[in-house]
């Protein structure tokens, strides 16, 4: 009954390690489970319980190439650092990564978006929200992950509308007493992402922002990790500035999603953690049989989301999609329903 | 003849390694009292500890008023009267006096909820504390402030308040002085009064003579033998216990030179939280200074002052005439000043481990090579120090918690005089000790004055105080009220003790 | 007294820093919520208190907040009445520490391993609960399944965290009168009933509470069911404030925040000692700490550190007191 | 021996298990990925297990850990030559270890306090460390920063870790080893020489020591700067076994699973218990528990319940063994 002798019974096994456990991998399993299902192979889908341990990781995907599995993908954590580790592995097995790529390791393939593009989705959202500038606040769980630094720099970057903004050091115009920095006419509060570690500590981080922020005008409040969003307008619900705030956010948690439907978040920038999930597994089990054509070639385009959604646009050689949400939702529970989720 | 109160018959209960008791019986009568005596570990506490619930017997029979009566807890024996003050403290020293004297069974209010009836306990409690003789504002104290006499005082307390029909007293005078045990005397004798019977276990043979109606003795876990009032004379409780005479209980051969020089001076001592006066004193090279007082005069404070235990503000403590700087125990042990504590379960023993581990624990670094510590000098040390001492254990690795009170205390003797001590400080030197061990620690220390070591002995056992020492200071109230030397007295010990002055 | 001055004069210390440290932090709102929070973690500090105080500890109790909180979700998505759900949760709650404490009693497993134990167990079936929904619960979910508990769960929520039932604002620090109500019956128990006296006499000396008469094994298995009832009743609280939760990580290192908490107001894990007093206010330190580094507006990276120095420094003063006390009296 | 019997057993049927859930789980290079981790668990259990064995606990000895990685990584990408460095973070960990003996022993500041605040501090520190490499150490980055430190630091791991010097694959357990040696260090002096008799002494009963000449605080501060150091080590091969470690999370834990390790081998929180060899068997236990939820291909959420489950079982069985042979001795 062991899913290991499966092996021996000659079924295909393929094998996916994600960098922590959240709901956005809860999706993504559902992908990868649909997938097994139509490939008709065997899945082991491993949320890494360590948060971004990459040596955890590595000891997971350690003992799958042990015990012979035909495939793996991996959300790499380190790609710089992990380079070592994955190219050996890639040599013993087909390895894809996702979500986050690690190009230098000779994996048969990347599936994920570019992160920093999508950080500029955000800024102009943003920028939709407060045209003539304002003051913003940028919330995420660890300011130094590969994928959350990209998405910062976007966001920064597509405000100051510059490459590589760094910002000029400032006091806020009404508040002289909140420091912060200038990104062309957006003042960032403290001058950097706030990190709150964990989602536990997201809403006493936001409240005292959202505390502090209190009475200025043209404020946009950015949630760039799944759980931010929410947490952002639970606390300002909690202080009545729901109404005085723009929220924008990242990724598709459901709060979120009614937040733009019921008006509260301008907008989210969503990945496809169902594709993810499904096309990593549906390319590894091809290619176990020799087929080499499910190899992803380009990366996933992000989506915009927002109330009303809008034509696809082609922004810096990609096609983006900006979907109602309510058409979103919809397509989201459905791939959810498929598998029983 | 009436029922008895309790009727022990053929008690039997085996340790691992030890056959603490090999059918034991006894009974007791109301209002009776009994003395149980006996060298250590001949199984005296345990046959309390089994008539108390504490422990369960292997084999044979207890009845009380004739019901069979094997209680499977300590509150269930409570419950049917009968209370055992153990011969170690056990006390919530956390707690006030007033907590500890009802803990188990509160004045309540308000059903379930057992809500403290805070005033009826204060009353009842101030009752109980002058009734053993306690100054009342102790009521209120915590009891880890508190002296060990004072502690042991406030176990009979918490028993007197209980519907007590059988009182055990196990050792309840080890840290009493004569005073207070005559307060004890008295509260027996209002107990006797009350037709409760009363248990009775004590070392100090003069006090079972003065109290006790009939005597059992115990000698290797059965019964040796038994006295009635009318025979119960030191000698005759000796011979029982032994098996044979005991001569010369009190050795003292050893000759002080008049003019010997000093080894320890305490020269105006003031030490952290200790009195505003200061305390001055010697100890000659092979003389023994006995050191009396009451119970909290401040003896054992002034001690762990010399062996670095209490922080010294002033003053100086010299040893052969050189100053000596005590930071610490370690560095006293390393002048050759050595301390018998009063409490050997706090200070004096690390319990859960070996009496070999005890022994060795001070004379480590002696026994010590490159290559860790040196096996077979351990073993040879262990083997001398329990033969020499006749410590009565299965062997060097059994837990020293797991011996008699007594045989406790040998290991505590064993661990100094492997060091060879200069001036050794003995608080309550012989206090749970049997007269057989008594005799035999008395002539080591004879032994050793002889040679020329110093030792300064406190102790509340006026016996022994006027029978071993050569020289006596007696302390009150904190600061040493006066010195006597030639012909010792009691009288003239108590006046001083009491605040009196020498004539 | 002196037990709880160096908690005191932390708070003061830290409550004039945060005050002078933005015009709005003194506002009501910012204390309102700030006093929320310590509502919460008071609640569960009281439970880890209790266990200490009967010289045990508790390594369980945020998995046990963490485990409540997604149980109470899963049961109302199951569709189970929110008024019926919580004496459900605290009844689970109790059940925890009723094994917690069997364990360490009748098995006589040390309470360090047993409930680290639990912290793995209790982590690991939030998650397994939460399977069905992905990994997180949340009132809005709760809702969109169940339009019929609306009314009750808002009016809950408004009864025990003081959110307004229309838009969620925060009217009243309903979580810390919860703490000061709680507080004062564990504190009545502590400190008025017999019970409180066996409390503090088992974790001094397990042997003279058991010469005594008392019944150590009871007393004790009633500590840990209530200690583990109150994290139950704080995971509700959890459930109820936060937007929603992951099962992966909710009520994540609650354990050592009570656990500080308890030690900051006078418990010492030796056993034996603490007062109620002492659990409110050692249970206060840390929101009020991590609301001022927040308005201060501190670098996400010497947050940890400004936070480990102060406690360290509050810890310090404290025994400093405590001993020149000790000296003087 | 008694004390052992236990954990021996729990390994001997967690081996079986493993090597029963599939063909490849008991050939050697997996079982000798599974010594490589027990190594470095076990080099800072046996940390952990001296701090309890007179009678303290180190919470702070994760965060040591983590610190002592990124400074390991900080270092060299300053320029600090690799067999420089480790000498350098080693004493790191020794001074770590010194600050929190003499809190503890000077200002007397419970040792779970202390540790606690260090705990939080550590972690911080190492974050401000990381913060010019964007919180991310590694090897790699090392090596790219510092061609010259190539062949020490492969050379390094080769002997430290025991990975091939060109391409990373695991030769031999190398951390292992190093356990095994150390393990044999620390049962030298715990069981062999007077240090040890200090350390249990204190452990049992401090009063007892101290009257008997024992110089307490200087023991205390010894095996806190021990416990520390080996925490650092731990962080030496934990930055070279590691592909790349997160300054927030690098170590994150590892205080109670080296605590859970020391006590599934027989230390006693109540202090003054603990051999060498139950240390090491005792942090065999996780490593390979984690293998075989690897090798079951268990889901990732009842990982954790499996974990704590076996980990109780584990530890009642011990306490039974431990009863029986108290009575039947
Ligand atoms: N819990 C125990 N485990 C093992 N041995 C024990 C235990 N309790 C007592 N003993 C042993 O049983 C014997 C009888 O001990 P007991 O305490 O009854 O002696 P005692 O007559 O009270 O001596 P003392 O006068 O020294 O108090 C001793 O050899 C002692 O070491
Ligand atoms: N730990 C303590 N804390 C506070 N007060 C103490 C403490 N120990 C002793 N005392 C007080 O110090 C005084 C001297 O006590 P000490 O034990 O030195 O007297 P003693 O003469 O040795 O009496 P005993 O015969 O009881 O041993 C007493 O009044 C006592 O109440
Ligand atoms: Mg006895
Ligand atoms: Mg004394």
């Amino acid at each position: 009954s062991l899913p290991a002798c499966s092996n021996k019974s000659g079924k295909i096994k393929i094998a996916v390690v994600t960098n922590c456990t959240a709901e956005f991998w809860s999706i993504a399993e559902a992908g990868a489970t649909k997938a097994a299902k139509e490939a008709d192979v065997d899945l082991q889908f491993r949320q890494l319980e360590k948060d971004f341990d990459a040596a955890a990781q590595m000891q997971i995907v350690d003992s799958w190439v042990k015990q012979g599995v035909n495939g793996i993908a991996v959300s790499v954590i380190d790609p710089k650092n992990q380079t070592e580790d994955l190219t050996r592995i890639a040599k013993k097995v087909p390895l894809i990564t996702m979500d986050n790529d690690a190009d230098q390791t000779g994996r048969l393939c990347y599936i994920g978006i570019n992160n920093y593009e999508a950080g500029k989705a955000v800024g102009r959202l943003v920028k939709k929200a407060l045209p003539k500038g304002g003051t913003v606040a940028i919330f995420i769980g660890d300011t130094k992950s590969a994928n959350g630094t990209a998405r910062t720099q976007g966001v920064l970057d597509e405000l100051a509308g510059q490459k590589d903004a760094t910002g000029t050091p400032a006091n806020h115009p009404v508040n002289p007493k909140l420091a912060g920095k200038q990104f062309g006419q957006y003042f960032l509060v403290d001058g950097e992402a706030k990190q709150d570690g964990s989602p536990t500590n997201a809403s006493p981080v936001a409240g005292a922002v959202l505390g502090r922020v209190q009475g200025l005008p043209d404020l946009c409040m950015i949630g760039l990790y799944a759980y931010n969003p929410p947490a952002i307008m639970s606390e300002a619900r909690s202080r009545g500035m729901l109404k005085d705030i723009k929220v924008v956010g990242f990724d598709e948690n459901w709060l979120t999603l009614k937040g733009i439907a019921d008006g509260e978040v301008i907008g989210t920038v969503v990945q496809d953690p169902f594709m993810y999930g499904y096309k990593s597994v549906e390319a590894l089990a091809a290619k176990a049989r020799g087929d080499d054509s499910k190899l992803v070639k380009d990366p996933i385009p992000y989506r915009v989301v927002t109330k009303d959604g809008g034509p696809d646009e082609t922004i810096n050689g990609l096609l983006v999609k900006f979907p109602k949400v309510a058409d979103f939702e919809a397509k989201l529970r459905d791939d959810l329903k498929s598998v029983g989720k | 003849m009436t029922t008895p109160r309790l009727q022990v018959t053929d008690a039997r209960k085996e340790f691992p390694g030890v056959v603490a008791l090999d059918g034991v019986s006894l009974t007791l009568a109301p209002g009776e009292v009994l003395a149980i005596v006996g060298e250590n570990g001949a199984g005296k506490s345990t046959l309390m500890k089994i008539v108390a619930g504490v422990y369960q017997a292997d084999a044979g029979e207890v009845v009380l008023d004739g019901q069979p009566a094997h209680f499977a807890s300590p509150g269930a024996a409570a419950a049917a009267g009968v209370i055992l003050i153990h011969q170690e403290l056990n006390l919530a020293e956390n707690l006030t006096v007033i907590d500890n004297l009802f803990l188990g069974r509160e004045v309540t209010v308000g059903g379930g909820l057992r809500v403290l009836n805070r005033r009826a306990m204060a009353e009842r409690g101030k009752e109980l504390l002058t009734r053993v003789g306690l100054p009342v504002d102790r009521a209120f104290a915590k009891v880890e402030s508190l002296p060990p006499g004072e502690k042991q005082l406030v176990e009979i307390a918490r028993a007197l308040g209980t519907d007590v029909r059988i009182l055990i007293m196990d050792e309840p005078t080890s840290s009493l002085t004569q005073r207070e045990t005559e307060t004890l005397y008295e509260v027996i004798a209002g107990l006797k009064a009350a037709n409760v019977s009363v248990l009775y276990i004590s070392h100090r043979l003069a006090e079972v003579k003065q109290c006790a109606d009939r005597v059992i003795v115990l000698r290797d876990g059965r019964n040796a033998g038994e006295l009635a009032k009318a025979d119960i004379t030191h000698d005759n409780m000796v011979r029982l216990m032994v098996g044979r005479d005991l001569k010369q209980f009190y050795p003292k051969t050893h000759k002080t030179a008049a003019d010997a020089p000093a080894v320890l001076t305490v020269r105006n001592l003031l030490y952290r939280g200790g009195p505003d006066i200061p305390a001055s004193f010697e100890v000659r090279a092979g003389e023994i200074l006995g050191m009396a007082g009451l119970v909290g005069a401040g003896r054992t404070e002034l001690s762990e002052a010399v062996f670095g235990v209490r922080h010294v503000v002033e003053g100086e403590i010299l040893l052969n005439g050189q100053p000596l700087q005590v930071r610490s125990p370690a560095d006293a042990i390393a002048a050759g000043v050595l301390l018998v504590p009063e409490d050997r379960r706090l200070h004096g023993l690390v319990l859960p481990q070996s009496v070999g581990f005890n022994l060795s624990l001070p004379n480590l670094a002696q026994i010590s090579t490159p290559f860790g510590v040196a096996r077979a000098q351990e073993a040879e040390l262990h083997r001398t120090w329990i033969d020499r001492l006749r410590v009565k254990t299965p062997s060097a690795a059994q837990p020293v918690g797991l011996l008699s009170g007594g045989n406790q205390q040998k290991v505590v003797y064993g661990k100094w005089l492997a060091r060879g001590p200069k001036v050794l400080i003995l608080d309550e030197p012989t206090r749970g000790v049997d007269v057989g061990a008594k005799a035999e620690i008395y002539a080591l220390i004879d032994d050793l004055v002889g040679k020329g070591v110093a030792v300064w002995m406190i102790t509340s056992d006026m016996e022994e105080l006027l029978g071993m020492s050569d020289r006596v200071v007696v302390m009150h109230e904190g600061k040493v009220a006066g010195e006597l030397h030639g012909v010792l007295t009691e009288e003239a010990v108590m006046r001083l003790a009491t605040g009196g002055t020498a004539t | 007294m002196t037990r709880i001055l160096g908690v005191l004069g932390l708070l003061v210390v830290l409550y004039t820093a945060l005050i002078a440290s933005d015009p709005n932090a003194g506002k009501p709102d910012n204390l309102i919520s700030v006093a929320n929070l310590q509502g919460r973690y008071g609640v569960v500090t009281l439970g880890a208190a209790l266990v200490i105080i009967v010289g045990g500890i508790d390594l369980s109790l945020g998995a046990v907040v963490g485990c409540a909180a997604v149980l109470f979700g899963i049961l109302m998505n199951d569709g189970v009445h929110p008024y019926a759900a919580v004496p459900l949760v605290i009844l689970f709650g109790a059940l925890v520490g009723f094994t917690n404490g069997l364990l360490i009693t009748r098995l006589k497993v040390q309470p360090f391993l047993v409930t680290l134990c639990g912290m793995f167990i209790f982590r690991g079936v939030a998650q397994l609960l939460a399977q069905p929904m992905r990994g997180t619960v949340g009132m809005t979910s709760v809702i969109e399944a169940h339009r019929e508990f609306n009314d009750p769960l808002r009016t809950l929520r408004y009864l025990l965290i003081g959110k307004a039932p229309t838009d969620g604002e925060l009217l009243f620090p309903a979580q810390f009168i919860l703490l000061i109500i709680l507080a004062g019956v564990v504190g009545f128990f502590l400190h008025r009933t017999a019970y409180g006296r066996y409390w503090y006499a088992i974790g001094h000396s397990e042997l003279a509470a058991k010469y005594a008469g008392v019944n150590v094994n009871r007393q004790r298995v009633s500590v840990y069911v209530v200690c583990s009832a109150l994290g139950s009743l704080g995971g509700i609280l959890l459930f109820l404030d936060a937007p929603s939760l992951q099962s992966n990580n909710a009520g994540y290192t609650w354990e050592l925040y009570a656990i500080l908490g308890a030690v900051l107001g006078g418990c010492s894990l030796r056993g034996g000692e603490g007062t109620a007093v002492g659990m409110v206010l050692g249970a206060m330190v840390l929101p009020v700490l991590e609301n001022l580094v927040n308005f201060r507006g501190d670098k996400s990276d010497v947050i940890p550190v400004v936070i480990g120095l102060t406690l360290l420094f509050g810890a310090i003063v404290d025994e400093l007191i405590r001993q020149r006390s000790r000296v003087h009296r």
